[in-house]
């Protein structure tokens, strides 16, 4: 099947765009093999920026996205909804780390958007070669472990357990109470702690 | 009373020697002249001093007589809890006040200290004897007869030499032309 | 014009990989010669990935996990 | 405290630790290790007798030192489960064979010296790590003579003391019992402090305000002194308590204390503390001489928060503290599914933010246990059987023990929902049968020829 | 044998301090260390010079450092002055790339260079960290048993922290006393300032410190002071006097070197260790184990 892509380009305010040429990144993209539409916008994780590339994907047919904004462990899973909800498996997307690893650590204009370009460059060659892959899901198990019995222990458990559903407060010293169970009064309404 | 305060230039004159550039970092909080032996000496707490030097207050502060009551014990140093270097602080304060030229404080520390130095570029080594007849005669020659006591303790003992250590020919036209170049270049900047 | 090394680095997105991004996220600076290929472990680079990346003309090669 | 014992739906494990993890996100199986209490739980009626007859004696932990406690003892009296443990570095009988006061006391026949320790493995879902925080031991800092001089005493010391079950029974004395009438309390010890912890503990300038106001109640003619770097009082009613306390006469004095020193330089400050600070408002270095002083010391990652966080596989960040997975977007969420954390061990924060933290958590969990199922990641390894020749390698290498050997048809199978996608196996594999997708060879050598143009 | 390039510093050279430097090579002989002087060194400028020409203080720390690093040894000193000046230059060379680049430009101008090798060690922490308190425990010869020792650290030795030790609640020399067979005394002021060299222009208020440190070591029951450093020990000693005449005290502690008070251990004569330049005279606290 012939490889259809897309590469979006994220401001991210000006994170992104104070330290990287944004457009010259964008222009680079446009002239990448396989690649048919490249765009630049402030916010590509905001909503018009999430309909922009939905759009894009029904309006040119494409097949590969590539989205150049922060770090894949922060915002991976939205541009991944975004290809699910334009029918586009999950998996055809790359992110290109352009905030985290580029426009936050260089101080240099020049140097980090010929660093942005690398990357996407990088990001358009591997989206090429991505397959689809089937979303797998797994039982849950409806119990709780809660590990340390302090405020917030104590808070989590009861919760939980109020809820309706079981759970194991594991706790370390002989008593619960943690920290707390130390206390005096406590501020600013100077009641008892326990 | 108001004043007209110009903040930046001189922040940056300090910042730029080692040692300077903790006058950013201050938090105010006057670990510093509590740590201080001689703050109740000082016209100016060390850590007002860096309020001063934020504030632009040039004049005021190389002025001052703090830096020169500083005993380089270092104690603010490893107690400030922003990591500043206050003593080298200090230093970099003292030789901007020489540079300016206002280092006439109301102290004889700074008379002390230039006539240490004279003797260390001329020799390259420290004689005490001359080193201290030096300062008294710069300063107040009177002084020095409250010193004879001392200083005849310290000949008894043998501990007052009239001759003094030199290096060799060579090494002190290397130290010299090392020193020489070192004023060429100017303050560390 | 000056050396200017082309680094190639294959980093671990658990820890490595999350580190460069605490770097980005902490506004420290570093030089911008390092291109980053993220893996979901070190133990994923196989020898030819390296060989590969100095074929492409890399100066060097970074494996961090 | 008394509800989580009396909740049909917890089940409470004290003097109990997780040491081991297995699993992933909707399938965990924890190990527990339950240490011995050497009380028979189901038979101790909680009457105390043990603890009364008990003749060893040692330093309350659980007081800071500053009180007692036997060797068979529960930390404090409204302890739950209100039975007691033996400590056996303490006890006579596990010292010395001897003793046995307890058991032969013990009408309930509760007291069994044969316990063993127990491993428990339970299977849950979802994790929420709650392992609170250490207070910083100030005796590194020589300048404030904790450790040196006995009426220099830490926060938590001090809510001891004051505490009506506390060791004092709520009187705040010296060490010789007398009352004290001057006091200062220290702001910022060991926090905002580059040579201890660079961040702000958040609690300090609250329970120091406090101590002021609880001081004021049990000392009515107390002199009491904040030395203080800035006053942090951002939460609901705190700037108010703040105020009020103004209005009670507590002496504000803006600058950090540098030491504490016993060198009296008049007679004012014969046998007192003197504080020796800055009083930055007036540019003036300041003596005060008093009977007690107060650290309110830093809060600080637990020692052994490094170990937990290997065991749960969650990072922490610069300061040492658990990472949640995004400070902002998803704070109670750590980069490991399905394990979350709440409460201190993420960082200083006080009781409010604790509660809101940890329901936060509890209300994630409930989530997920609604939806019944969670997603697995897709991007795993595959085996390419027909290319498989059965070296076993991955078998061996693989650290999730994912991957078995089929004896039957001679290769190796991977275990989807144990796999995770990590490309070990991928990258040893001899005859090149196993795939790791999403992270194919294909697709790591086209990233780097496009890395490089 | 341990090889060390030794910078004497100019007290303890030919200045006040000769005694220092003297029973410093001869408890360095005992220990098996050899010191060897660096030829031709320089003053190192201390506080004066960092006072008044930044550059050119780092300047002359740096020359030292050179010749050092020519000689492929470590620097070690006995001058904790000199230690804290060189320690700095070191430090500072390498955290400022543009301080580097001036000081090497001087140091071309007298044909040298140097590339940042050169450690900085103070004598006591070669002897303590080095040799080690066992090795220095087995070359006692008369065991100091009974002498209260006050262990005056003073300043420079110990902060900022370059130093191998706390730097307010210094222990190397406690438990070095401890080694010799003596006892140390533990006082609050062990570690802080005597004043330096504001004691030539500030004399009054040098006076008041001293007296507060001489006051915390006699308190705790001290026989003899030891320091690590010339000045602290002139002040102390020479100035004990003064000091009795502003404060009306009577003061009389013997202030030793630390090398003097190892020496008395290992048995060398009072004449290698130059005791009797001690103005407080130190025979008497002494005698027992001379």
């Amino acid at each position: 099947m012939e490889r259809k892509i897309g590469v979006y380009v994220c401001h991210c305010g000006a994170n992104i765009a104070g330290t990287v040429d944004v457009e010259q990144v964008v222009e680079f993209a446009r002239s990448l093999p396989s690649v048919v539409v490249a765009r630049d916008y402030k916010f590509m994780c905001s909503d018009p920026g999430q309909e922009l590339i939905k759009n894009d994907i029904r309006e040119y047919g494409l097949n590969r996205i590539v989205v150049a904004s922060c770090s894949p462990r922060l915002h991976e899973p939205t541009f991944r909804r975004v290809l699910a909800s334009a029918d586009l498996n999950p998996y055809f997307l790359e992110m290109a780390n352009i905030r985290e690893q580029c426009s936050w650590v260089i101080e240099d204009r020049e140097a980090a958007t010929e660093k942005a370009k690398a990357m996407v460059s990088a990001a358009v060659r591997r989206v090429f070669h991505h397959d689809a892959l089937e979303k797998k899901e797994a039982p849950m198990n409806p119990c709780t472990l809660v590990v340390g019995a302090g405020i917030a222990g104590i808070q989590a458990a009861l919760e939980i357990a109020d809820s309706g559903k079981r759970v194991y407060l594991v706790e370390r010293e002989p008593s619960i109470g943690g920290n707390m169970a130390r206390l005096d009064k406590t501020f600013p309404t100077l009641d008892c702690s326990a | 009373m108001v004043s007209n305060l110009k903040t930046s230039s001189f922040v940056d004159e300090i910042s730029a020697i080692p040692g300077g550039e903790g006058v950013r970092n201050c938090i105010q909080c006057g670990t510093c002249t509590a740590s201080c032996p001689n703050a109740d000496k000082m016209d100016h707490t060390p850590s007002e001093l860096i309020a001063m030097a934020r504030a632009g207050m040039k004049n005021e502060v190389l002025s001052s007589n703090a830096m020169w009551y500083c005993l380089s014990c270092y104690l603010c140093t490893v107690r400030c809890p922003r990591g500043i270097k206050q003593t080298d602080l200090m230093h970099a304060l003292e030789c901007l006040a020489v540079r300016e030229g206002l280092s006439h404080g109301r102290t004889l520390t700074p008379a002390m200290y230039r006539s240490f130095n004279d003797f260390v570029y001329s020799l390259g080594s420290l004689p005490e004897m001359g080193f201290m007849t030096w300062f008294y005669m710069l300063t107040n020659p009177l002084r020095a007869i409250r010193m004879l006591p001392v200083a005849i303790r310290l000949f008894r003992h043998g501990r007052l030499n009239v001759k003094a250590r030199r290096l060799t020919p060579q090494g002190t036209d290397q130290l010299r032309a090392i020193l020489d170049k070192a004023e060429s270049l100017g303050g560390v900047s | 014009m000056s050396f200017e090394p082309k680094i190639v680095g294959f980093l671990c997105n658990w820890c490595a990989y999350a580190g460069a991004d605490l770097a980005g996220t902490s506004r420290k600076k570093y030089a911008p010669n390092v291109r980053v290929v993220r893996v979901m472990c070190s133990g994923r680079v196989e020898p030819g990935f390296i060989l590969k990346a100095f074929q492409q003309g890399a100066d060097g090669v970074l494996v961090c996990g | 405290m008394a509800s989580v014992r009396s909740h049909e739906n917890i089940e409470l494990m004290t003097y109990s630790e997780v040491v081991e993890i297995s699993g992933y996100v909707g399938n965990f199986k924890v190990k527990i290790r339950k240490k011995p209490r050497y009380v028979d739980a189901s038979k101790c009626t909680g009457c105390g007798t043990c603890q009364d007859k008990c003749p060893a004696r040692t330093a309350s932990e659980f007081d800071l030192g500053l009180g007692q406690r036997k060797a068979i003892y529960t930390p404090f009296p409204q302890a739950v489960p209100n039975v007691p443990v033996i400590d056996t570095e303490t006890c006579i009988h596990f010292t010395s064979g001897k003793c046995g006061a307890c058991q032969k006391l013990c009408e309930a026949k509760a007291i069994d010296f044969e316990q063993r320790e127990e491993v428990a493995e339970v299977e849950v879902g979802s994790i929420i790590v709650t392992t609170g925080f250490d207070s910083l031991d100030p005796s590194d800092m020589t300048q404030f003579g904790y450790g040196r001089y006995d009426n220099v005493i830490t926060g938590i010391q001090f809510e001891r003391m004051s505490n009506a079950s506390g060791p004092t029974g709520g009187r705040i004395m010296l060490k010789d019992g007398s009352i004290p009438h001057r006091i200062a309390i220290l702001h910022c010890i060991g926090s905002r402090d580059v040579n201890y912890h660079e961040y702000c503990s958040r609690v300090c300038c609250m329970y120091s305000l406090k101590f002021s106001h609880l001081l004021r109640e049990k000392i009515p003619d107390a002199e009491i002194y904040q030395l203080y770097i800035d006053l942090r009082c951002f939460g609901k009613g705190y700037e108010e308590f703040y105020n009020r306390l103004q209005e009670e006469g507590v002496n504000f004095v803006r600058g950090k204390a540098g030491e504490i020193t016993d060198i009296a330089e008049s007679p004012e400050e014969e046998g007192k503390l003197i504080v020796i600070a800055e009083d930055t408002l007036v540019r003036r270095k300041r003596r005060t001489p008093v009977d007690m002083v107060v650290l309110s010391t830093a809060l600080e990652p637990r020692a052994d928060a490094d170990e937990v966080a290997r065991l749960f596989s969650i990072s922490r960040s610069k300061d040492g503290f658990f990472l949640e997975k995004h400070p902002k977007l998803d704070p109670v969420a750590t980069t490991t599914d399905g394990i979350f954390v709440a409460g201190c061990c993420q960082g200083p924060k006080d009781i409010p933010d604790t509660v809101a933290q940890a329901s936060a958590a509890a209300a994630r969990v409930i989530a997920m246990i609604d939806k019944g199922v969670v997603a697995i990641e897709s991007a795993i390894s595959v085996i390419d059987e027909d290319l498989c020749c059965g070296c076993k390698t991955c078998v061996s290498i693989c650290p999730y023990t994912a991957i078995s050997f089929d004896e039957e048809k001679q290769v190796s199978v991977i275990n989807e929902a144990l796999c995770k996608g990590c490309g070990t196996c991928a990258a040893t594999c001899p005859s090149g049968a196993i795939t790791s997708r999403h992270f194919t060879t294909e697709q790591i050598v086209a990233q780097i020829e496009g890395a490089m143009v | 044998m341990k090889q060390y390039a030794y910078f004497p510093g100019c007290s303890a050279s030919e200045g006040g301090a000769k005694a220092y430097g003297r029973s410093a090579l001869a408890v360095s002989k005992v220990l098996d260390i050899e010191l060897v002087e660096i030829e031709d060194w320089n003053c190192c400028g201390s506080t004066p010079y960092s006072s008044f020409e930044e550059l050119a203080s780092f300047c002359l720390s740096a020359r030292n450092l050179a010749l050092a690093e020519g000689m492929g040894l470590d620097i070690v000193t006995p001058c904790s002055s000199c230690y804290v000046i060189l320690s700095r230059t070191n430090a500072y060379l390498k955290q400022y790339p543009h301080l580097k680049a001036q000081v090497a430009e001087a140091l071309a101008a007298g044909g040298l260079e140097y590339h940042g090798t050169t450690k900085v060690r103070h004598l006591l922490d070669v002897f303590v960290n080095d040799i080690g308190y066992d090795a220095i425990g087995a070359a006692v010869k008369r065991s100091l048993e009974g002498l209260k020792v006050a262990p005056y650290y003073g300043c420079q030795l110990v902060r900022p922290r370059f130093g191998f030790d706390h730097p307010e609640n210094p222990q190397s020399m406690d438990r070095l006393i401890t080694s010799l067979g003596g006892e140390p005394v533990d006082f609050p002021m062990k570690a802080r300032c005597c004043g330096g060299s504001l004691i030539i222009s500030e004399e009054d208020l040098v006076l008041g410190l001293i007296g507060k440190i001489l006051n915390s070591a006699l308190d705790r029951g001290a026989e003899c002071l030891i320091t690590p450093c010339p000045l602290c020990q002139t002040n102390l000693d020479a100035y004990q006097n003064q000091a009795n005449k502003k404060l009306h005290s009577s003061f009389d502690l013997p202030i030793l070197f630390f090398t003097q008070l190892m020496g008395v251990a290992f048995g060398l004569s009072e004449e290698e260790l130059g005791l009797r330049s001690c103005i407080v005279p130190a025979e008497k606290a002494l005698a027992k184990y001379l």
